[in-house]
């Protein structure tokens, strides 16, 4: 299901990227930057290209756009958590590893899915088994892993798969 | 007021700093030891960016964004020692 | 503020030289990098310690450091490293072909106190 | 013009047998006897205006700024000496053209010969202390080569050696004396030292320059604690002995105290010097004399008894003594090289030297016997010959030496002794060999010699004789003019006649010859004395002195250099410690004017935290990976602190170089040891924390004494002009790339080497791999975690787009061509660590020695490129260009310079690491795990 | 401008600078006292990076009040960070994990064994001569 790539612009997303970053380095949107940025920016991806692997297309990038902001706030609520967690001395852990069995195949947004869950409250992607199926999550506290992996595949892997592959 | 917030900033950032030599010094195992230096690593790059503040000028943002990406590769380069031996294989 | 930075000096320097005289090529090389930390940091303060100087950079404010050692030691770090690499892989090849990593003259890889 | 002729002659002479070696013996030796006559012709031309007073000099500069010039002079001395040295080399040459047997060549000994008379001339005609100095060590050098002539001989050639180092070191000592004088006067023209002789009488450093000089005189006489070695130089062929070893090289020693007389002598630390050792060694000569075995011993040992005679004479500071001293000095030369002659003819008619074996010879050669018996009682001090004449003087001046006060008598008395034995020994020499029975065993029948090989005796017999009788005619004049440059004033009336009526030195040469005649029949009881001494072989004692030397040397070197880095890296730093110690001894205060400024919470924090993790370093050094880690903190923390102290520049720099060294040192710790075992004892750590914390304290209080002084620093012109001259902002990346440009050039060359040789140094390198890590666990399964791959895989344009940003904004803002490649490097490092050898290889194709070459050569040629302007090497341009679009944009040539650096660092970086990283992929199966 | 927006602007800043300080503080916290390693993990990875990426934010308004226009080199910073946290904290439990790091006891079902090479491991013990290409 991925197309057929064009010759100048091998992953589109990937240059208008470099070219947000390069304009956001320089902090001005002047002419000059602008031409210099979009060369670049087609540069850098024409070098790279050929042994990029195959990643699945964006479908629905603004999917993508609300992912990370909800992701963000997860991020905030999980280090308040943690602090107050850290804070009170008497606080009694439940700490416990998860085997969190994937669903989804592509390398990047399992890279994405480890990312989050390790950003997101209590928990951090411990392992990810050779053959790429089963990631063992290491969790701060939790009494039930199994409502752990329900709410994490509710919560972000359906996203992520919707945004991805279907 | 912002004086007196930079100054707070520093000190905890100085704290940090200080409580991560700890654990480095004490660290049981080497992962203890790599995550300490990691996080000085980060949490120098909030100090360079309070400087850059404290001392009114953007000259040092390079910095800052040089210790992000360099922190990562040499924490990486430890680890995959850790596990593989060889780093470049 | 220039005894803490002379102190801090010295100390770098006195590990870096501790290290120089053991007897294995590894504590050698990481003592030499140790030293040349100590070293740029020394020929570093040459130009003074501006403790709210701007830059070495035109425009930037008036009470810029002295761009001179900066210039100097930029070269020196990365010749340092040229160094270091050199010596890294001259201790790997000794320890190849000879088999034994010691510095100290002997040649059997067992540690016998020796070289006084 | 000519005197420098009579020096070159015998110079050019040297070659003149080397090219005739192949003609036959008669003719060669008249070829080479050509210069030396020439020389003497021109030396007897002079004598005419040296007789009336004159001093003809010459005079070359040739290093002036030493002092040293080619300048000779012809005084009434160097005349003497001049006639003597070409006199006898002439009879020399005629002498060994017969003598030398069959197989040894000729022109080799011609050519020595012709050389050491160059050098005997030079050290009588210099002018220039100096250059009498550099012909003296001349004639110890081809003395050498003449005693070692027969060099097959092991004990030729180690009297040679010992000849050698004693006159060498003699020779050392008088340059040491020379420079001392030079110092004192200014000058090492003789005349202005003679000038200056009150001067240098009266100096504080007299008595050291009297020492030094007396040191070499006497080495060179073989005087009595250095005589040793003219012995064992009768191991070299004859004729070498009797014009070396008797007439002419022991002579310089003498002519050293004559031509120093007017300077040095008339103290009393010169009389008890030289008077004492001329008369110990008259004793101890002429009793040795009596003893030796062999021929040539005996003659060798009449040489040291007659030249202390000689250094007595010029002991004593009487002026009549200097001139005693003179006409002995001729006619000692003329009747020794005669006796030396009679003995070379025995020797090489009978074939040995043995006076055992030689008796009776008169039969077979009664010639040379009549000849031998006219020398011998010339030496003797017979009347009507002039050894005569001078041993009265010699016993009048004896008697009214007055310095030992009440013991004054004590010296005619022993010279009486001296010359009881010296008649005895000359006895023995003749009745012992000529007479006295029947030759017993002699490997040749001896017969009378070929004609023209007794010529040079005849000839020097005859002046002994002609000397003798008819002295006022013969050498009168030449004796006066002589004595006139010795006392440099005017010479005493003195009469030279044969018979000054009945006196007391006459009656004392009556009892020597008395004395003599009696001791020579009570020879036998003496030789049974004698024998009850150790008989003590020079050659052995000098040479086991040498091995002991070498020994020792041999033993400090050891201890010094054993091979081990710790023990030079303890002189080293002791050195270093030392002088720069006593250079902060001298500071007065440590610190300067400058207070100290304040520092705040994290001032302190960074200067703790770097401490801390310096000692970690050093405290886990066995630990390495924790080692590494600690100096990674002590990395980050030095480019915090730059950053700290307005060096942005250095901060990025220290940054990435830091990473990837931490990348390279960890390549190589998988191939080294992990751990160092624990090796050092509990001295050793004790002494290197001394040593160490010693250094630190010294670098620290350096450090601190110049951080409180006032900085004088130049870089207001680079501030100035950065902007108008380089067409940057960044004043450090200005200076790098455009003021010292040729600078980074040679740097980045540098940079390229590095990467070539460790290239090289990979190359077959057989490495042990170790199987599992430290504590026993085998390596982890997953070569390239897929988190990891595609993180970096993200992360690559990015960091690629950043070092594009740092490399063009690095001539207005911090950055550059350095931070850039050292960024595009740890980029395409993070690729290798994460996705292998295989996966980068294939997406970089090109290997890394070529872009680091093309990085070179791009900085080169925008050096070389202003060239083509004119402008000299490296000199950069630049321009501000407004395109419509774009704005205005600012074009230098630095920028090119810079893209040379950016690929060169990119290049060497990579060739190192990827390098390194490569060696243990080939062995990999290639399959890639999914 | 108006006046009042300067003091509020301040007090912004003010705010995620001292949120920031905290938050790193309490990272490190974690840092010492928790007991075994995985839990210690949790601290720097998030506490840390969201601390640092307060800073960032000051900074960036910051700057903003100073120079007049938006500086988008802290976001992009803070992008870096928040891409590499998350591998570095993988990594790390991945190497403890593999050195067999003993968790707290009340950590329920610690993987024992993970995968052993499927194929022995080329790595062994072997002089090797390298060729380099």
């Amino acid at each position: 299901m991925i197309k057929k790539r064009s010759r100048l612009l091998p992953t589109p997303m990937l240059s208008v990227l470099l070219l947000i970053v390069w304009l956001m380095l320089q902090n001005s949107v002047a002419p000059g930057q602008l031409l210099l940025g979009a060369v670049l920016a087609i540069a850098i991806p024409m070098l790279t290209y050929r042994f990029w692997e195959p990643q699945p297309d964006l479908q629905k990038p603004w999917r993508l756009i609300s992912y990370f902001l909800r992701v963000i706030m997860d991020i905030i609520i999980a280090n308040l958590q943690v602090s107050l967690l850290i804070l009170n001395p008497r606080a009694k852990f439940r700490p416990a590893f998860v085997h969190y069995p994937l669903e989804l195949e592509e390398k990047f947004p399992i890279t994405l899915l480890a990312s989050t869950i390790t950003l997101t409250p209590g928990t951090v992607s411990a392992y990810l088994t050779l053959d790429g199926r089963h990631l063992i999550i290491h969790a701060l506290d939790v009494e039930d892993e199994q409502e752990l992996i329900d709410e994490i595949r509710q919560r972000y892997e359906r996203p992520l798969k919707e945004i991805f592959e279907c | 007021m912002l004086d007196i917030a930079l100054w707070i900033s520093i000190a905890l950032f100085a704290a940090s700093l200080m409580l991560n030599v700890f654990r480095l010094a004490i660290g049981p195992d080497l992962p203890d030891r790599i995550l300490a230096v990691d996080t000085m690593y980060v949490n120098s790059i909030a100090l360079i960016v309070l400087f850059g503040i404290q001392l009114n000028s953007k000259a040092y943002f390079e910095a800052a964004l040089l210790i992000a990406m360099l922190g990562f590769v040499s924490t990486v380069a430890v680890c995959k020692y850790l596990l593989r031996g060889d780093i470049i294989e | 503020m220039e005894a803490l930075y002379a102190t801090t000096t010295g100390l770098l320097a006195a590990c870096g030289v501790y290290l120089t005289l053991r007897g294995r090529t590894f504590p050698v090389v990481v003592g030499l990098t140790l030293l040349s930390y100590s070293v740029n940091l020394f020929l570093f303060s040459m130009g003074g310690l501006a403790m709210h100087g701007n830059p070495a950079v035109v425009g930037a404010g008036t009470p810029a450091a002295d761009p001179l050692p900066q210039a100097l030691v930029l070269t020196a770090i990365v010749i340092g490293f040229a160094m270091t690499a050199f010596v890294v892989i001259l201790a790997m090849r000794a320890r190849g072909d000879l088999g034994s990593d010691h510095v100290n003259g002997n040649r059997l890889d067992v540690s016998r106190e020796d070289g006084k | 013009m000519t005197l420098l002729l009579i020096v070159l002659l015998p110079l050019l002479g040297a070659l003149v047998p080397l090219m005739a070696r192949n003609l036959p013996r008669g003719r060669l030796a008249w070829l080479t006897a050509v210069a030396p006559a020439i020389a003497l012709g021109i030396a007897v031309f002079h004598l005419g205006d040296v007789f009336a007073g004159q001093t003809p000099q010459f005079h070359l500069p040739w290093i002036s700024e030493l002092g040293l010039d080619l300048a000779l002079r012809f005084d009434g001395l160097s005349a003497l000496f001049v006639l003597l040295i070409l006199g006898i080399g002439l009879l020399i040459i005629l002498y060994s053209r017969y003598y030398l047997s069959g197989e040894d060549s000729l022109a080799r000994l011609y050519s020595f010969l012709m050389l050491f008379m160059t050098a005997m001339i030079g050290i009588v005609m210099a002018d220039n202390l100096l250059l009498m100095w550099v012909f003296w060590e001349l004639t110890s050098l081809t003395s050498f080569l003449l005693i070692g002539y027969w060099y097959q001989l092991s004990e030729a050639r180690k009297g040679a050696r010992m000849a050698l180092t004693v006159t060498g070191a003699g020779g050392l000592a008088l340059l040491a004396g020379i420079l001392v004088i030079g110092h004192i006067v200014g000058s090492y023209q003789f005349d202005d030292v003679l000038a200056a002789a009150d001067q240098i009488r009266s100096s504080e450093l007299y008595p050291v320059v009297l020492v030094l000089v007396l040191l070499g005189a006497f080495t060179k006489s073989a005087q009595f604690p250095f005589q040793f070695w003219l012995p064992h130089a009768m191991s070299a062929p004859t004729p070498v002995s009797a014009f070396l070893h008797s007439a002419t090289m022991v002579k310089a020693g003498v002519f050293l105290l004559a031509r120093m007389h007017p300077i040095l002598s008339g103290t009393d630390l010169w009389f008890y010097i030289v008077s004492f050792t001329g008369l110990a060694t008259l004793l101890y000569g002429a009793w040795f004399a009596l003893m030796k075995q062999d021929l040539k011993g005996v003659l060798a040992f009449s040489t040291i008894s007659h030249l202390g005679l000689i250094t007595l004479l010029f002991g004593f500071n009487s002026q009549m003594a200097a001139v005693a001293g003179l006409l002995h000095i001729i006619n000692h030369a003329t009747f020794k090289a005669s006796l030396f002659m009679a003995a070379g003819i025995v020797d090489h008619e009978c074939g040995t030297r043995d006076i055992r074996k030689l008796n009776g010879l008169y039969r077979y050669m009664p010639h040379t016997t009549i000849l031998a018996m006219v020398a011998s009682a010339s030496m003797a001090g017979v009347p009507l010959l002039n050894g005569f004449l001078s041993k009265e003087m010699f016993f009048a001046e004896s008697l009214d030496a007055q310095l030992l006060g009440g013991l004054s008598w004590l010296i005619p008395a022993l010279a009486t002794l001296g010359g009881i034995l010296s008649v005895a020994y000359s006895l023995r020499f003749i009745h012992d060999v000529f007479f006295n029975g029947e030759p017993k065993d002699l490997p040749k029948t001896p017969h009378e010699p070929p004609r023209y090989m007794k010529l040079p005796i005849e000839i020097l017999v005859l002046i002994c004789l002609l000397v003798g009788i008819l002295p006022s005619l013969v050498i009168k004049d030449l004796l006066v003019s002589a004595s006139a440059s010795v006392l440099a004033g005017p010479v005493p009336e003195f009469s030279l006649a044969i018979w000054h009526g009945f006196n007391v030195p006459l009656m004392m040469s009556g009892i020597a010859l008395a004395g003599g005649v009696g001791v020579y029949a009570l020879r036998h009881h003496l030789y049974s004395f004698q024998r009850q001494f150790r008989a003590r072989n020079a050659l052995l004692v000098f040479e086991a002195n040498i091995q002991r030397l070498v020994n020792l040397a041999e033993r400090s070197m050891d201890s010094f250099e054993n091979g081990s880095l710790q023990r030079y890296m303890l002189w080293l730093l002791l050195t270093a410690l030392l002088f720069v110690g006593i250079g902060l001894l001298a500071v007065p205060q440590l610190s300067g004017e400058f207070e100290q400024q304040p520092f705040d919470a994290m001032l302190l924090t960074g200067a703790v935290i770097t401490g801390l993790a310096g000692l970690g370093t050093a405290i886990t050094h066995r630990k390495r990976i924790v080692s590494l880690l600690m100096l990674s903190v002590v990395g980050l923390m030095t480019s915090l602190a730059f950053a700290r102290f307005a060096a942005p520049d250095l901060a990025l720099t220290q940054l990435a170089v830091e990473v990837v060294t931490m990348i390279l040192l960890m390549l190589a710790l998988f191939f080294l040891p992990q751990r160092t075992p624990k090796e050092s004892s509990a001295r050793r750590i004790m002494r290197d924390v001394l040593l160490a914390s010693a250094f630190g304290v010294v670098i620290a209080s350096l450090n601190f004494a110049i951080l409180t002084r006032p900085v004088e620093s130049i870089s207001d012109f680079f501030m100035a002009n950065a902007v108008s001259g380089g067409g940057g902002h960044n004043v450090v990346n200005v200076i790098l790339v455009d003021f010292r440009g040729f600078d980074t050039l040679g740097e980045i060359t540098v940079l390229g080497i590095a990467g070539l040789a460790i290239f090289k140094l990979l190359n077959r390198l057989r490495l042990f791999m170790p199987s599992s890590d430290l504590d026993g666990r085998s390596w982890s399964p997953d070569r390239h975690p897929m988190i990891l791959a595609t993180v970096s895989q993200t992360l690559l344009p990015l960091a690629l787009l950043v070092s594009v940003y740092i490399f063009l904004r690095g001539h207005n803002e911090p950055g550059g061509g350095f931070i850039a490649g050292l960024v595009t490097a740890v980029a395409i490092i993070l690729l290798y660590i994460a996705r292998g050898v295989d996966w980068t290889q294939r997406w970089l194709r090109f290997p890394y020695q070529p872009v680091a070459a093309a990085g070179v050569l791009i900085a080169g040629l925008t050096g070389a490129g202003s060239w083509m302007f004119g402008y000299p090497f490296l000199t950069s341009s630049f321009g501000h260009f407004t395109i419509p679009v774009i704005g205005e944009i600012e074009l230098a040539t630095a920028l090119l310079f810079d893209l040379g650096v950016y690929l060169t660092v990119v290049g060497a970086t990579l060739m190192i690491l990827a390098n390194l990283g490569k060696l243990t992929t080939p062995h990999r199966p290639t399959k890639e795990k999914s | 401008m108006p006046t009042w927006f300067y003091p509020v602007l301040e007090g912004v800043i003010a705010f995620f600078l001292v949120a920031g300080g905290i938050f790193a503080f309490i990272g490190s916290l974690g840092l010492t006292h928790l007991k075994d390693f995985y839990m210690r993990l949790h601290g720097p990875s998030k506490t840390t990076t969201l601390g640092v990426g307060c800073v960032l934010m000051a900074s960036m308004i910051y700057f903003r009040a100073t120079t007049g226009h938006f500086s988008f080199q802290e976001m992009l910073i803070t992008i870096f960070l928040f891409i590499t946290a998350p591998a570095t904290a993988h990594l790390l439990s991945k190497a403890a994990l593999h050195q067999k790091l003993v968790a707290d006891i009340r950590t329920r079902n610690v993987p024992d064994q993970l995968e052993t090479a499927s194929e022995p491991d080329e790595a062994n013990a072997q002089q090797t001569e390298s060729r380099l290409p």
